[in-house]
């Protein structure tokens, strides 16, 4: 009997490992009765897993996420999404009018403000990781929405932004913004998306997280091979783009969701491998900055026995 | 002094009465909220076609009302508008009957008054979305979770028209009742409840056009389809066309609301004059 | 059925409205109640009828009530009291129904009743559709409809103009005059209490204290406007109040 | 029948005339609001003491109470209120008085009302936070921004109940007015205005409560410091003692606000008993 | 200062209040109206007044309005039409304000007016505190303020309870002696229109119709509540009104 498993997700590129395993069956093959849970945010997504309502997810460490798992209510299990430089990864964005007043490379970040969603997200941490490695001081502005920031960037009342690159292409493509950096360079390895379940999945239900996590890292290594190392070959490549376009950008033409799913395609790591360093220097980064806890240990937030650490 | 001494000025003049009276009773004058509405929108899209008002400020009216026949074409209207209507149907009816019930109490016992009223009041300014993900834990990330705040929502303001309602019965009427030794019961159901009508359907009047508002943060908790998505969806890829559209949608929604509530009390009030 | 009241005081908070009142209403008479504005009338009445409990004393009904009687002691308000969602016939029907008579038995009473205010005509009326001296003859039927042992009449015409209030005084008359109730009657004004007491009690101003009980010896039916034996009461009853009503209508309210 | 039939038993005993009144008229229990209040907080902090309740449900209120605390003694409390205060005071002071204002014009003048009602009622149901992405591009990110959602918050409902305000001030006064020849201006000034300001002050405990509400939604966008942020923030990273710590100030706010206008009631309406 | 009417006809959206009422208001004179429910009496009045233009016909005011005089046509209203929020002083301040009056002045014409309603106690009492009789006189005491050609009294007593009535009838003959004002009265009460009046003028049921100017020819400070001649006048025009009256009464009203 197929066990039925509710996986959130969020309709970005990002997500592709989990519609790849889904549409080519290995999901099914596992045994597993999947079923998405498309949600607008990832924060909410977070509390989904603690509130029963999702199995597993996948999306960044935020504060969120740090404090569920102190309640016990959330594990990370593995790692997703990674910088790696070489592969075009999140962009560092300038603002027209601050590029023009002289904001050209993340050296000049210095007494410039910076957008973020909210405290303790992701672009949080890298705007606070990237200034603090040019020794600048920004502001940083929360926006709740990126629809939002987009706004505030196109009309230059923040400076600088980071950003995942299909957006961030599009958006200096169309000569709203300018790219000044890559965040890679900052933050190499960079973890930036793990996946993660409940605390009573990752004790209690070791069989069916295990068999999510190969299925999972099956369709992660699907995607890797046919749009981020591009050894599959174009048609692969192409179907792949089909395939994935079915969840995200699904109510544009495909000729023009092709080209952000393209931009977009960012290296999901080999059998969900979880680079700890990364974890950790994220983690103490939210206790420094007084965002969790001081009490907060990796193994509150990391059950490492799913995976390995890279 | 200075009048009555010009009168005295001509003093065998039969002159006639000045008239001194009218106004102050501003009556209807049909048609002219359609030559607003047309007017503002008549000047966005020349403001957006001269450039004088810039495309991040505001959609073209034409380009707002294209993306609403497309929406209209590719059949997504009605993905997205059912599951609003349901929540908002189911969350406003939870709501509304909850705020209902408890406001008569208030207005009916002496305890649940002094128990009740200091808690409205204090939970009247709390903002529903900051309790979204403690909606979530509470009630699920499905529709649970929106019915619930969409029910919160109009539940408060819902209890403060009833009592109040219910207050304003003439109480008159009441003695009437009980000097015909009619059963409490019966005061209440024959004389209170109807008497309280108007108040409490003015008061949805307000409480539903929250609700309507509400849809758009109870759809922030893992809504796909639903107009709030439809909108926040639009907000976060800063697709105004997208986002007016959608705000206009809410914005009928809203204006169709309080004519059914006009209807109700056409019907339902039929003795008032 | 006639009613006692032995010794009535009554107090709101301290301010004493009623002192030391007793009366006695034989059955089949009308009592009229006279007495300066805020002297207590509206609350005797409201005593009388069990709608209030007195702080001392005590009001006794004795004997039967007439047959068929469904509330004994039954008001008429000043401002009618009709539920204004109901249609004349729903108004009485309000009053029928928590008693289980409904269906041919409720129509049949609420047709006498119609017959006998001489509203036949407008049995499916709305209050709001009605004028004052009709709505006040509405709630005259409905009173009927229970079959009162004793009214009781807060000042009923004084929400009526002039003309409407003299055109009742006279169909009062006639109802009493088929079958003769017992009625209290509150007024404030002298011409009516004449026109329609067996009996005047006038009040002191607040603390209402009974004055004196004036009989008028002339039956209810031979009574006239502009009658000079009537006119002599009147003025007696004047000369009794002037004072009382121009100090109360000196006083500032302390509200 | 029944009831005429018994008491036909015993004719010649004098009874008492049985009591029927009373009641349909609550009366104010003093400290009942408290009692509620304290068995609800008792409750959960015994709920969360022994687990009944998790943690992820509910915080204790002791832990609340212990952030209050601590905000308190860090001296964040007025780094967070400060901000608050500031945005809801401009905001709505922004909101209500241009929301009195048209609001009067709407009830004196035919035209400015037959042409703004509708445009009021589209204005009404449109979710403030929708819009959020916009204000950005229209008000800036800093505190313009904030202001103006408080203030468009604010504005329709004072523009509603101006109005009926306004609308129900007694048309004998006015006529008493033009019978003795007073001024135009003279009869808004000193017979509409006061008479519609028993309403307007009404209707202002809705519009603040709203201007309390919005403070979250308006100190979405780009707010370090104020309550709303503090709330939001608090959300984000799942931190439920900060969370209600920030929900209670903003409650509490609610029923100063409230008492503040009571206050204000029993002053400037001292005329009324 | 007097008043012609020359065939004065009204009408509101089709409906026709009045037809063709012509009148004459000599100076120092008062007319009283009465007529059944409805009839347009309060019509007449603003109309008069002003406050309202007639459909047809004209309104014509002739001589000298007296020294210093403010507002040659004022009202007193049924209700008082008091400021709630404003003193019994500046209720009065109220009309005087327009007209540049304040100060010392203003001081001087509210103290005149206030002793002669015998209100001088209350001037600064609100409206809420007084009785209705004294609301009433603090009405008539603003009209006085603005020395007015000629007052017009909506029904200005019928508001009040029939004590208090009696007690301002009295008043207001009291000032008409003193300083004889022109006066047009509308109101229900026979009695009142014949203790007040020096000519009542009777208009028919809507659409109200002049029927009947009646002169009645003893001075008012003669007339005593219970006198004869007045009886007789009153029976009179009761006799005259009665059908109409019953007529108004039964009429379903069409709102
Ligand atoms: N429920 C109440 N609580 C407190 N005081 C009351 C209450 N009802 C009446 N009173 C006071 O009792 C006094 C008598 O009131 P009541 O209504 O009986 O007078 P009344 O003679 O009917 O006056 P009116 O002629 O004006 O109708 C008044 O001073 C009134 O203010
Ligand atoms: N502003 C108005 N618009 C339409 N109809 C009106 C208006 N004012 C009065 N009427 C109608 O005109 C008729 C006469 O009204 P008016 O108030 O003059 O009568 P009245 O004789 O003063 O009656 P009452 O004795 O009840 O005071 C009534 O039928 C009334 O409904
Ligand atoms: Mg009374
Ligand atoms: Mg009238």
């Amino acid at each position: 009997a197929n066990t039925k498993l509710m996986v959130g997700a969020l309709r970005f590129t990002s997500h592709a490992a989990s519609f790849v395993a889904f549409e080519r069956g290995y999901f099914a093959a596992e045994g597993l009765d999947v079923e998405f849970k498309f949600f607008q945010a990832a924060q909410p997504m977070a509390v989904a897993i603690a509130s029963g309502d999702a199995d597993y997810a996948v999306t960044a460490i935020s504060g969120g996420l740090v404090s569920l798992a102190q309640k016990g209510a959330a594990k990370v299990i593995g790692g997703a999404l990674s910088e790696e430089k070489g592969i075009d990864g999140q962009k560092i964005l300038a603002s027209n009018a601050a590029y023009d007043a002289g904001l050209t490379s993340p050296a000049m970040l210095d007494g410039r403000s910076y957008a973020i969603s909210q405290a303790g997200s992701s672009f949080h941490y890298m705007g606070s990781k990237i200034s603090a490695a040019e020794g600048a001081k920004v502001n940083f502005k929360p926006l709740q929405k990126v629809g939002a920031i987009i706004g505030a960037l196109k009309s230059g009342q923040v400076d600088a932004w980071s950003i995942v690159p299909h957006i961030a292409k599009a958006l200096a493509g169309g000569g709203a913004v300018k790219i000044i950096g890559d965040v890679a360079d900052y933050l190499p390895n960079y973890q930036v998306t793990t996946v993660f379940t409940s605390a009573n999945n990752a004790a209690n239900e070791r069989g069916q997280t295990e068999a999510f996590l190969r299925a999972f890292s099956r369709g992660a290594d699907d995607f890797n091979a046919a749009l981020v190392d591009k050894t599959a070959g174009d048609e692969a490549a192409t179907e792949m783009v089909r395939l994935v376009h079915k969840y995200v950008y699904a109510s544009k033409p495909f000729e023009k969701a092709e080209k952000s799913i393209r931009n977009g395609a960012m290296r999901i790591n080999k059998n969900a491998g979880l680079n700890m360093a990364s974890v950790n220097d994220q983690l103490n980064w939210f206790k420094s900055e007084k965002l969790i806890k001081d009490g907060i240990t990796i193994d509150t937030l990391v059950d490492p026995s799913y995976v390995d650490a890279i | 002094m200075s009048e009555g001494g010009s009168e005295t000025a001509r003093p065998d003049l039969a002159r006639p009465v000045p008239f001194r009276g009218g106004g102050f009773r501003p009556v209807a004058k049909r048609g002219a909220g359609i030559v607003v509405f047309v007017v503002l929108l008549a000047l966005a899209e020349w403001g957006t076609r001269t450039g004088w008002i810039t495309n991040l400020t505001l959609p073209r009216p034409s380009d707002v009302a294209a993306t609403l026949v497309e929406l209209w074409q590719s059949g997504m209207f009605w993905t997205h508008l059912g599951p609003s209507l349901t929540r908002l149907v189911v969350g406003s009816a939870l709501g509304v009957s909850a705020g209902i019930g408890v406001g008569i109490m208030i207005g009916l016992f002496s305890y649940v008054r002094a128990g009740l009223i200091p808690l409205v009041a204090a939970l009247f300014p709390i903002p529903k979305i900051a309790l979204l993900p403690l909606f979530v834990i509470w009630f699920g990330i499905d529709e649970g979770s929106k019915y619930a705040l969409i029910a919160l929502g109009t539940f408060t303001p819902t209890i403060v028209s009833t009592y109040g309602a219910v207050d304003n019965v003439d109480r008159t009427l009441v003695r009437m009742g009980q000097s015909f030794g009619l059963s409490w019961m019966s005061i209440v159901r024959k004389i209170v409840l109807p008497g309280a009508l108007p108040g409490i359907l003015s008061g949805l009047r307000v409480s539903l056009a929250i609700g309507i508002i509400l849809l758009v943060a109870a759809e922030m908790l893992g809504a796909e389809y639903g107009i709030g998505a439809y909108i926040l969806q639009a907000g976060s890829l800063y697709d105004l066309e997208r986002l007016f559209a959608g705000v206009l949608i809410l914005s009928v929604l809203g204006v169709i609301t309080s004519w059914a509530i006009g209807l109700m009390e056409k019907r339902l009030l039929r003795w008032r004059n | 059925m006639d009613l006692t009241l032995e010794n009535i005081t009554h107090r709101y908070d301290g301010l004493t409205v009623l002192e030391d009142v007793s009366l006695h209403i034989p059955a089949g008479e009308i009592l009229c109640v006279i007495g300066p504005s805020g002297c207590g009338k509206s609350t005797l009445l409201r005593l009388i009828g069990g709608l209030e409990r007195p702080s001392a004393g005590q009001i006794l009904q004795r004997g039967t009530a007439p047959e068929g009687c469904l509330n004994p002691l039954t008001y008429v308000f000043q401002d009618f009291a009709l539920l204004p969602w109901r249609t004349v016939e729903g108004n009485i029907s309000l009053v029928l129904e928590d008693h289980g008579i409904r269906g041919a038995k409720a129509d049949h009473i609420i047709s006498d009743v119609l017959a006998r205010t001489k509203l036949s005509d407008f049995r499916t009326a709305l209050p709001r559709q009605l004028s004052g001296g009709m709505k006040q003859r509405v709630a005259i039927a409905r009173a009927l409809a229970v079959k009162p042992a004793v009214m009781l009449l807060d000042e009923p015409l004084s929400a009526l103009d002039a003309q409407t209030r003299e055109l009742l005084m006279e169909d009062m008359i006639g109802l009493w005059e088929r079958q003769p109730f017992t009625g209290v009657y509150v007024t404030h004004n002298l011409a009516e209490a004449v026109r329609l007491g067996h009996r005047i009690a006038v009040l002191s101003r607040r603390p209402g204290r009974l004055c004196e009980v004036v009989k008028i010896d002339i039956p209810l039916t031979e009574r006239r406007a502009g009658d000079a034996r009537l006119e002599a009461v009147q003025a007696q009853l004047w000369d009794m109040m002037k004072q009382e009503a121009m100090a109360a209508d000196q006083e500032l309210l302390h509200v």
